[in-house]
């Protein structure tokens, strides 16, 4: 069993939120207070170093004049006649005042401002991102042979020495070579029917749609397959934590 | 000045960003470097209105003698716990580092709620099995199969259950197939519709068409 | 206003970038090597003098390619010949690396120069290398204590090329080289190599980086890295790359002048910008022809149909309604997305007095959401109704969030829960929360692994684009239907058809064995 | 026998905890070691990692928290053994601001040394902070692995990056000095001098984005540590190569531990991981028997089409 307080501290907290299965009591609403405290002050904390301090007060070179920092910032460049694209780092400090501002309901409407900063910022950047690693780069793989001829090539030579030790070919080997690029091409295109919304799903266009569903239908149960063992880690995680780490149980 | 100056500033902001996509040369660069850093001093400033926020109702509850309130003070205790030892007692910068207060807090607190609400997942993954996978009707009797089929291929409980069929042809086997041929189809369909979405979406907000991050029309 | 100012930024941004498209930049020197790359060193620390050559493998040589013929070294005086055979490496010798073969010639005379090449054929071809030479024989200082000639010496790097990095913002210049013949990774006892980078040809060369042993390119067995350090546009430099073998440095010859640049345009991004321009004026086309008034279809979509029914069933039932905008910050377009719904959860609750209520896990969302509902809260004539505390932060982290919204929900028991937005692990745990008191859940998310414990566990789910396609859906409004006709058609239309084009084209070619298939491919390289 | 499935169908579900609470607790006892027959997706990450040169610089990205520790930690454990034990360098930074908070305990629990610390040129070294000892090689922070710490910014920290390494990552974590000062990040100035990244991630930011980013604009290789749940979503890139491997989950990091010769947490808890799979595709079944004897007479309410 530890002798670490520490560790006492982190059961006790581990069975007050596991004591919500059983149903909401005390110990639960303390834990979940505790929780929405100590995460909101621990975000509050890393913005504030890693942020406010690094990206703003280092980088204009606040920090350094207070000796906090061996390295020259933006100011000092701009006194030395060097321009430093860092000194915008002021317009943000004056967008994030404005953000404050918010807690004044009279002059609060001048949060749309840094607002509309991170909303355009957001816009540009993933309309250029999904185009090019989800639209494209998934049109790119979508573009191949019915068949995959080499595979199938390979398979013919694989197969006969397998068969000479007598093993089957695997199944997905087959499914790869034959099936496998014509689900690939049939299913996105199906898929992708189903997402068609300027045209009512009637008639072949509606019965493509259908077959899309059913795609999307075996890629949810897959995700969902894998990810019940993933969230049974997360408990086995837990589980060693209390019957190794608190009482020592096991090793 | 309310409307025009954040719709123009949103127009502004993302068209460098489109345009730095494709030209490399200066100021493109740099100024979207600083946009970036802009979002990262804004965010820093904005965390401490959603901090004051939680405050502000935390201490109605306790002014107000609300039911709850005992379970108020303690958020208010720990939220001012550990922005007092992260601010002035962990060495500044260093923070993070082992041994520090801000580090202490997080080992024996923060980390064991974080993991414990996590691992409720378990649990609950397990009730919703039982209870939502039920083959209703066809779409949902091909979600339970394909489920069902990698569930078991990925555990050595799917070869031990088809052990009579020839190596190769096993329920892992088929759990490959499903995973990387019929999952990665909708997954990608999925995928493509959703970036179709993201640039009408951005490409709206951009022209100031879609504009009720702003409040409304 | 703004809009229009947009569109012409736009169009005048994209016509300049088609201009550019068809004059296309040259691209940066392709380069190819020779095989064998015969070079020849006098041996260090021999101090009675002699020379080492080395040259790069050819393919098939390998010990258990027993047809593999002896390489045939050939030595002359003179350039042009006539050469002799002064010795032969078989190819059941060891290398000496993975790469390349050494051979040390002892057979000369001190002051005597020689030209050297080698000879293999290979499956009835003759392949000769380059001729190598002059190098003068020199024996070693007299009188040196004899040191142990090293079986396997260093051997420069050779071919150093240097231009300038294309499609960048200057301040680059990439280097490639053939690597070093003693160059084989995971050797004990090579270090890599050293760039050294000065203003002239005669130097001072100053040390400006280094990089790990290995090729970047295994099929021309070439290493590629660019040097950034204080590279000012438009100053010419001159190169050299250091072989770091043992302690002993083998130095590539000089490269230069060579000067960075900026380009204008990103060559290969010129597909991509040809395919958004399609889509994009796809979208402002038939946002045009909306707003000129014709009317535009749309399917229907449940899980929308759905929101007047849920916000009703919550006003019989005198119970509140909780809209959990997700976990991500407004940096996420899902989050933008999704508070368009609660654009309309908002009015229908100010229109019937029903309780709403949106716990945030950011402070943005916090802001962003204020606004949309007060502006709801006005639109619907309900202002008096409106109070900051509708929209309230709990914390920025995940867990602590879903810790917060399950006590919430549990205590206060609402007849409806939205989840429109981006989630993460935690959907489920407040899917199943919501669904344990029996409250009526319509979820919303692009988040592919988070939408199967929807569908599962919610009443509700609009899967993906659907949530995309929501502010559309449901205010109706022409400008919103026409861009969403616009994705349809300069999206999903041209995928469609650019997919089957391109598969018949692919399979066609691949049963007749042409390289079309990668041809296609490489059209569409992200870059 | 009708009475008996409709109550089955109505079954309380702390019932169901209770079954799950077991099937994981009572394998962890027994300490059964079961067979992991290493899958393709893992094999090529460890393909990449093996034909990396000695000194490579290997860039890892912690994007988890301790909500992801039994997945994640197993494999950043058995990647820096294998780092140290290969002479490959690498430099830990996060996405996430509890990513490199948990990279270094991965480094603090990798140490083999029972000693606290040595004085070295008047310098006092603390063995699993500034030394690491894996069998018998060593690793020195600062000279072969760093840790930079966390950036926010999400993706827009690897766009950054991908132009200024220094910029990005200003300082070190453990001295809060200026990074350059580190004999480990020389020749480090944009992302595409890194050989190689790992990202361990457990959502956003994480492997999405370093493909996006990382390979499709930088093309550097990245290799990828998932939680289950992440590891479907990164599947379709591994097809289009622009991923070098994936370990998805606890069986993937047992998976790399196998390959990299370090039985761990990973490996023991495979058996816990196959009795709850079995006990929960039972759930499953036993649930939809009940609901076709029954015909679905005490289901809640059905909205859904």
């Amino acid at each position: 069993m530890s002798s670490e307080f520490g560790v006492w501290l982190a059961a006790f907290f581990t069975i007050g939120i596991a004591s919500f299965l059983y149903k909401d009591n005390p110990l639960y609403k303390f834990c979940e207070s505790v929780f929405v405290g100590i995460s909101a002050g621990y975000w509050a904390v890393a913005l504030f170093w890693e942020n406010l301090i690094a990206k703003m007060f280092d980088s204009l070179g606040i920090s350094y004049f207070f000796g906090l920092w061996p390295e020259k910032g933006a100011l000092q460049d701009i006194f030395s006649g060097v321009w430093n694209w860092n000194l915008l780092h002021i317009l943000a400090g004056i967008l994030g005042i404005m953000m404050l501002l918010r807690l004044f309901p009279k002059i609060g409407w001048i949060a749309r401002w840094p607002l509309s900063v991170i909303v355009g910022s957001t816009a540009g950047l993933w309309m250029i991102t999904y185009f090019q690693s989800n639209f494209l780069s998934q049109l790119q793989k979508t573009v191949v042979p019915l068949f995959d001829i080499g595979r199938i090539n390979e398979l013919s030579e694989i197969g006969a020495a397998m068969s000479e030790q007598g093993r089957a070919i695997p199944f997905d080997a087959y499914f790869a070579a034959y099936l496998g690029n014509l689900i690939l091409i049939f299913g996105t295109l199906t898929g992708l029917v189903y997402f068609y919304f300027s045209k009512e799903h009637k008639g072949v266009f509606g019965k493509t749609a259908k077959v899309g569903i059913y795609f999307l239908m075996i890629t949810f149960g897959a995700s969902f397959g894998y990810t019940v063992m993933s969230r049974m880690s997360l408990l086995i995680g837990r589980l060693y934590f209390l019957f190794s780490t608190w009482l020592g149980f096991v090793n | 000045m309310r409307r025009e100056i954040p719709l123009i500033l949103t127009a502004i902001v993302g068209i460098t960003f489109f345009i730095q996509f494709f030209v490399p040369h200066s100021p493109m660069r740099e100024l979207s470097e600083t946009f970036s850093d802009w979002y990262s001093i804004i965010s820093a400033f904005a965390i401490w209105l959603g901090g004051l926020n939680l405050m502000k109702i935390s201490f109605e509850k306790v002014y107000k003698k609300d039911k709850d309130w005992f379970f108020a003070v303690t958020t208010i205790v720990s939220f001012f716990l550990i922005l007092i030892v992260g601010l002035f007692f962990s060495g500044g910068r260093q923070y993070l580092e082992q041994g520090s207060g801000y580090d202490w807090l997080y080992r024996n607190i923060y980390s064991p709620l974080s993991a414990t609400m996590f691992a409720l997942l378990a649990f609950f993954v397990a009730s919703a099995s039982y209870r939502a996978f039920r083959a209703r009707n066809a779409q949902a009797t091909v979600l339970l199969l394909a489920a069902f089929i990698v569930m078991a291929g990925r555990t050595p409980f799917g070869d031990w259950i088809t052990i009579y069929l020839p190596e190769g042809w096993r329920l892992s086997n088929l759990s490959n197939v499903i995973m990387n041929y019929f999952n990665v189809a909708g997954q990608r369909a999925i995928m493509i519709g959703i970036s179709l979405g993201i640039v009408s979406t951005s490409l709206r907000i951009i022209l100031g068409i879609e504009r009720s991050h702003l409040g409304g029309e | 206003m703004a809009n229009k100012v947009a569109s012409g930024i736009f169009i005048i941004v994209i016509l300049p970038f088609l201009i550019w498209l068809i004059h296309k930049k040259p691209q940066p020197p392709s380069v190819s090597y020779p095989p064998y790359d015969l070079t020849a060193v006098l041996t260090p620390y021999d101090t009675a003098g002699s020379v080492t050559l080395s040259w790069f493998t050819l393919e098939g040589d390998d010990e258990a390619a027993a047809y593999f013929p002896d390489y045939r070294i050939l030595r002359s005086q003179y350039q042009q010949g006539p050469f002799e055979e002064i010795g032969t490496v078989s190819f059941d010798v060891p290398r000496s690396t993975q790469i390349s073969r050494q051979f040390r010639d002892i057979a000369v005379v001190a002051g005597g120069d020689y030209f050297y090449k080698v000879v293999a054929e290979v499956d009835g071809e003759i392949i000769e290398s380059n001729v190598f030479g002059p190098i003068t024989a020199t024996p070693g200082p007299a009188g040196e204590e004899p040191i142990e000639v090293p079986d396997i010496i260093a051997f420069p790097p050779t071919q150093l090329k240097a231009y300038d990095t294309p499609n960048d913002n200057g301040g680059s210049i990439t280097l490639e080289w053939k690597i070093s013949a003693s160059d084989a990774a995971r050797s004990e006892r090579f270090k890599g190599y050293d760039i050294y980078r000065g203003a002239s040809p005669d130097g001072p060369f100053e040390k400006v980086g280094e990089t790990t042993s290995g090729v970047s390119d295994s099929e021309r067995q070439v290493k590629i890295i660019a040097d950034g350090r204080d590279i000012i546009n438009g100053v010419e430099y001159y190169y050299y790359v250091a072989a770091k073998w043992n302690g002993y440095e083998a130095n590539s010859e000089i490269f230069g002048p060579v000067k960075s640049s900026q380009q204008w345009f990103h060559t290969g991004r010129g597909v991509s910008l040809v395919l958004l321009g399609l889509l994009i004026g796809s979208i402002l086309y038939f946002i045009n022809r909306a707003k000129a008034g014709k009317e535009l279809f749309i399917r229907k979509i449940g899980g929308l149909e759905a929101v007047d029914e849920a916000v009703g069933r919550a006003t019989e039932m005198g119970k509140a309604i909780f809209y959990v905008p997700g976990i991500q910050d407004m940096n996420n377009m899902q989050t933008i997305a999704g508070l368009t719904i609660l654009g309309r959860v908002a009015r229908l609750t100010a229109q019937y007095e029903t309780k709403l209520e949106v716990p945030v896990s950011r402070s943005l969302v916090m802001v962003a959401a204020r606004e949309i509902v007060k502006e709801s809260y006005l639109n619907a004539g309900r202002p008096d109704f409106y109070n900051d505390d509708i929209v309230y932060y709990l914390t920025d982290d995940q867990f602590g969030y879903a810790a917060g919204v399950d006590g919430l929900v549990i205590r206060k028991k609402p007849a409806t829960v939205f989840y429109q937005g981006a989630f993460f692990a935690e959907s489920l745990i407040l899917a199943e929360t919501g669904n344990s008191i029996g409250a009526i859940q319509i979820a919303g998310t692009a988040m592919p692994a988070q939408l199967p414990f929807f569908v599962a566990a919610c009443d509700y789910t609009l899967i993906g684009e659907e949530l995309f396609a929501a502010s559309a859906y449901l205010s109706r409004e022409p400008k919103l239907l026409g861009s969403l006709k616009g994705q349809d058609l300069g999206g999903k239309l041209i995928f469609l058809s650019l997919a089957l084009i391109f598969v018949i084209i692919a399979t066609l070619g691949a049963f007749t064995g042409s390289e079309i298939v990668d041809t296609i491919q490489r059209m569409f390289n992200v870059n | 026998m009708n009475k008996f499935w409709e109550r089955l169908l109505t079954i309380d579900r702390r019932a169901i905890f209770v079954v799950i609470f077991l099937a994981l607790s009572v394998p962890i006892f027994l300490q059964i070691g079961l067979p992991i027959p290493v899958t393709r997706e893992v094999q090529i990450l460890y393909d990449a990692l093996e034909d990396l040169p000695r000194g490579a610089k290997i860039l890892v990205s912690c994007d988890y928290d301790p909500g992801s520790e039994p997945e994640l930690q197993p494999m950043a454990e058995a990647a820096f053994k294998y780092f140290v034990a290969n002479d490959l360098r690498f430099i830990i930074i996060g996405l996430w601001p509890q990513g490199p908070i948990q990279g270094n305990r991965a480094i603090e629990d990798i140490n083999e040394s029972d000693d606290e610390l040595i004085v070295e040129n008047g310098d006092t070294l603390y063995f699993g902070a500034d030394l690491v000892v894996v069998g018998e090689d060593t690793a020195r922070y600062g000279i072969d692995f760093i840790n930079l710490g966390f950036q926010v910014g999400q993706e827009l920290v690897i766009q950054r990056m991908g132009t200024s390494f220094e910029a990005t990552f200003p300082s070190d974590r453990r001295f809060g000095r200026p990074q350059k000062e580190f004999p480990i990040m020389e020749g480090i100035y944009r992302l595409a001098d890194f050989d190689f990244v790992l990202n361990l991630s457990a959502g956003y930011p994480g492997t999405v984005e370093w493909v996006q980013f990382a390979v499709d604009r930088f093309h550097v290789p990245v290799g990828a540590g998932n939680t289950a749940v992440q590891a479907p979503l990164a599947y379709p890139y591994l097809d289009t190569g622009q991923l070098t491997g994936i370990l998805g989950g606890m069986k993937g990091g047992a998976e790399f531990e196998r390959l990299v010769g370090h039985r761990a947490r990973a490996t023991m808890s495979m058996t816990s991981q196959t009795m709850a799979h079995i006990f929960v595709m039972l759930f499953i079944v036993v649930g939809n028997i009940a609901f076709f004897v029954t015909r679905g007479k005490s289901e809640r309410r059905d909205l859904r089409k």
